[in-house]
């Protein structure tokens, strides 16, 4: 089998070239793929447009790629928390499209699905919907959403194995899976790579067959944006 | 009159056995504080977790364990993880039996907005324009007016829309109302609120019925 | 908690009624609800629509369905192994439906999912594609294909839990997982219930959300239809 | 002139090392028994499994474990299950490199016609439809001609269509050849056959190179 492991990050990201539209999982930073997002950086490739939940923290995640402006435009559901991505974005540095994170999800599910295009009710009646088509089905108005083309997916799971199989650890799936699928080139970084053979086949949450590369990352810092608790009774 | 936990006391009352439920930021969330006796629900957030439980102990705080406010959580048994298109299949596919979120305006044909504010940094929908789209019980948690005293449920809504005529149910800090056949239809005051107030902070079209009891909680 | 666990087969299909639509997992005879399928024979019902990627064998599966006449037509992607089906079909008596594999199971996981249609290549220009509308994706052609909208699905998993949470062995999940997601009353049997909690939630394949009902099957056969093997070196 | 085995021995020759390959029913899964040497593929059935193995030995069958062929199978370290969706996902999304597939016609313009003959009882087109629309390397494996004698590599087929424009490559017992630009192009000859044998056997359009080398097994 053609070796899908790679020494590290920066071998990992190889290939990466400026204008691309490249992927990263995560949901804020639950999940992200902090080995690659700092290969990336140190690539130095510039005008990517992102795919992405999230947009990260000024000091960590994708806040790293803004920071050096090597991002032209963010696709993402959300951002915030960030105060470098609002300079950017007022001055009109980086361009941003928002869109609803469950069609964010679909559309990329779509693309590693062979599916071109799909209609959803989100967005209808909203700026989301401008100028797409419109259809109703059983009286209820959906929109048409597109399959996105990604060139790199860069995921993060918790086990892999060598066949490139991925196993994520709780909330920090998100959408990494779908962008595993997306990707021409996906990925993955994990916090413990195996070889292949020591996962169990009925518990692989993202089959190998949808990774290209895989590496086991290091230094994770896992950092808690909202770190809250409650009190131990006395 | 009803502060923040209020208006989540009185939304937790519209919860039955048995459902799964998705809570938005702020008021919403407190919602979970006041699930009635003898009922159980499963609580959904829309990064990829259903039966979430409480907050964490200090100390047991797992990165990979969050909701979709970014807080750290913890599950309840019977809990599962799955990833976003899953939460959304679950989501857009209305198996989620009850959703409740906050608004900046509510027009009475049950248009909301909450997402966007021009002029000022916009920090995205997030899931909110798929949860308003898809589920068939949204019920709004919201002031009844904004901090310069204006009314927020509205004949028509002034900022950009996050779903079209998707709300049913509305709970403020002066009333319960219902939406249906384009106006707001009162159900409950607030303890200690005169039908009076409640009229004149509406500037929608607000159908008051004869008897309009006071809520109870 | 409302309690999803039912006695047995028969109050667990408890409310089906005459003509409607319902789905079948498994493939071939593989990870078939085969309980509830002998208790939807005994509750009498006629004039089914069945979804479900094959049809049974004359004496195992769907076929104790069709020997009973209860189905008035079939879904499927691929029948036959089936004489009484087969002279069913021929006399005009069971109206079959074809449709390719993967557009069944996307279909059956657009019902659950809350995307009424999708574009798919599968079937363009072919008999599938007549009469649905056509469009182009990258110079690609394709064909619009909708949700399905089923009743009752019937699945059957390895493991569940009593909140609903199933587990599915080697190659039995196949088209279960949707149908758990598309029917509007999905009844799960299981070879192994046991109570919420003691299923890692990672490791859960169908999310409790969408089944109704679950049971503990008795008397599982889990016939072969292909008992291939190879010798053992001397 | 090849057997059954002798195809499936020429497409083998097709395949690359790390590739994941869809075998159909009947030749096509002869295929797997002749993996070159030095190359590792792993091979995907549609019924939910990536990384099948051989057949198990004799009483260690599993009747949760099969192929799309239903037939009782094994599985290779780093295998994976999956559901249908996901299956297809794979198909569908041309993640799988290489299809190999039995087919009743082939038309010069690469039309596939193998689920359906009119008149007689019709099984279903199973994954067929999805596989052959999908993706981009489909070779068929087939006798040159049908049990009368006649040519299945025809101008159009006469039996209802599989997919349109999608078939790459075929090898018959006769001959390997590749479909482009509305023809067959002749690549190499069965040990033992002649040209004239080939295009005699050919109904639709053939294109015969000067050198017709004869194919390495």
């Amino acid at each position: 089998m053609i070796n899908k492991v790679v020494a590290d990050a920066r071998e990992a990201v190889s290939g990466i070239k400026d204008d691309m539209t490249v992927m990263f999982g995560g949901f804020g930073l639950c999940g992200i793929a902090e080995n690659c997002i700092l290969a990336v950086r140190d690539s130095g490739v510039t005008g990517l447009t992102c795919i992405s939940n999230n947009a990260g923290v000024d000091d960590f995640g994708l806040g790293f790629l803004l920071a050096t402006r090597q991002v032209k435009k963010m696709i993402s559901s959300y951002v915030g928390e960030n105060d470098e991505f609002e300079r950017q974005m007022l001055s009109g540095e980086l361009d941003v499209e928002l869109i609803p994170q469950g069609t964010l999800a679909e559309r990329c599910r779509a693309a590693g699905a062979g599916i071109p295009a799909f209609f959803t009710p989100a967005g209808y009646g909203t700026e989301v919907g401008e100028g797409k088509e419109v259809r109703s089905f059983d009286g209820k108005p959906h929109i048409l959403e597109h399959a996105f083309d990604a060139q790199f997916a860069f995921v993060k799971a918790w086990k892999g194995d060598e066949a490139g199989n991925l196993i994520f650890k709780g909330t920090a799936r998100n959408f990494n899976p779908m962008m595993a699928m997306a990707g021409k080139i996906t990925v993955a970084e994990v916090e413990e790579l195996v070889p292949a053979g020591e996962l169990d086949p009925a518990q692989i949450h993202t089959p190998g067959i949808f990774v290209q590369r895989i590496f086991q990352g290091k230094n994770y810092e896992k950092r808690i944006e909202q770190r809250t608790t409650r009190p131990r009774n006395p | 009159m009803l502060d923040k936990n209020g208006i989540a006391q009185r939304i937790a009352q519209e919860m039955q056995d048995g459902w799964y439920v998705n809570l938005g930021i702020g008021i919403p969330t407190l919602v979970a504080n006041y699930i009635p006796q003898g009922i159980s629900v499963e609580f959904q957030s829309e990064n990829g977790v259903l039966g979430m439980g409480p907050f964490p102990f200090e100390g047991e705080e797992d990165p990979d364990l969050i909701n979709a406010g970014k807080q750290t959580i913890t599950t309840m048994p019977g809990a599962s993880f799955f990833d976003s298109a899953m939460s959304f299949a679950m989501i857009r596919g209305q198996h989620v039996q009850m959703t409740v979120l906050g608004a900046m305006e509510v027009s009475e044909n049950g248009d909301i907005a909450n997402w966007k504010i021009p002029g000022r940094m916009v920090k995205g929908m997030g899931g909110a324009m798929d949860l308003v789209a898809s589920a068939e019980n949204i019920i709004v948690a919201m002031m009844h007016t904004n901090k310069k005293g204006e009314s927020k449920l509205l004949p028509n809504c002034s900022l950009p829309l996050t779903g079209v005529g998707c709300v049913r149910k509305i709970v403020t800090n002066l009333a319960v109302m219902d939406v249906r056949e384009g106006s707001f239809h009162l159900v409950e005051r607030a303890p200690g609120v005169t039908v009076q107030e409640i009229v004149e902070a509406t500037a929608g079209a607000l159908v008051v019925p004869e008897d309009v009891p006071e809520m109870r909680l």
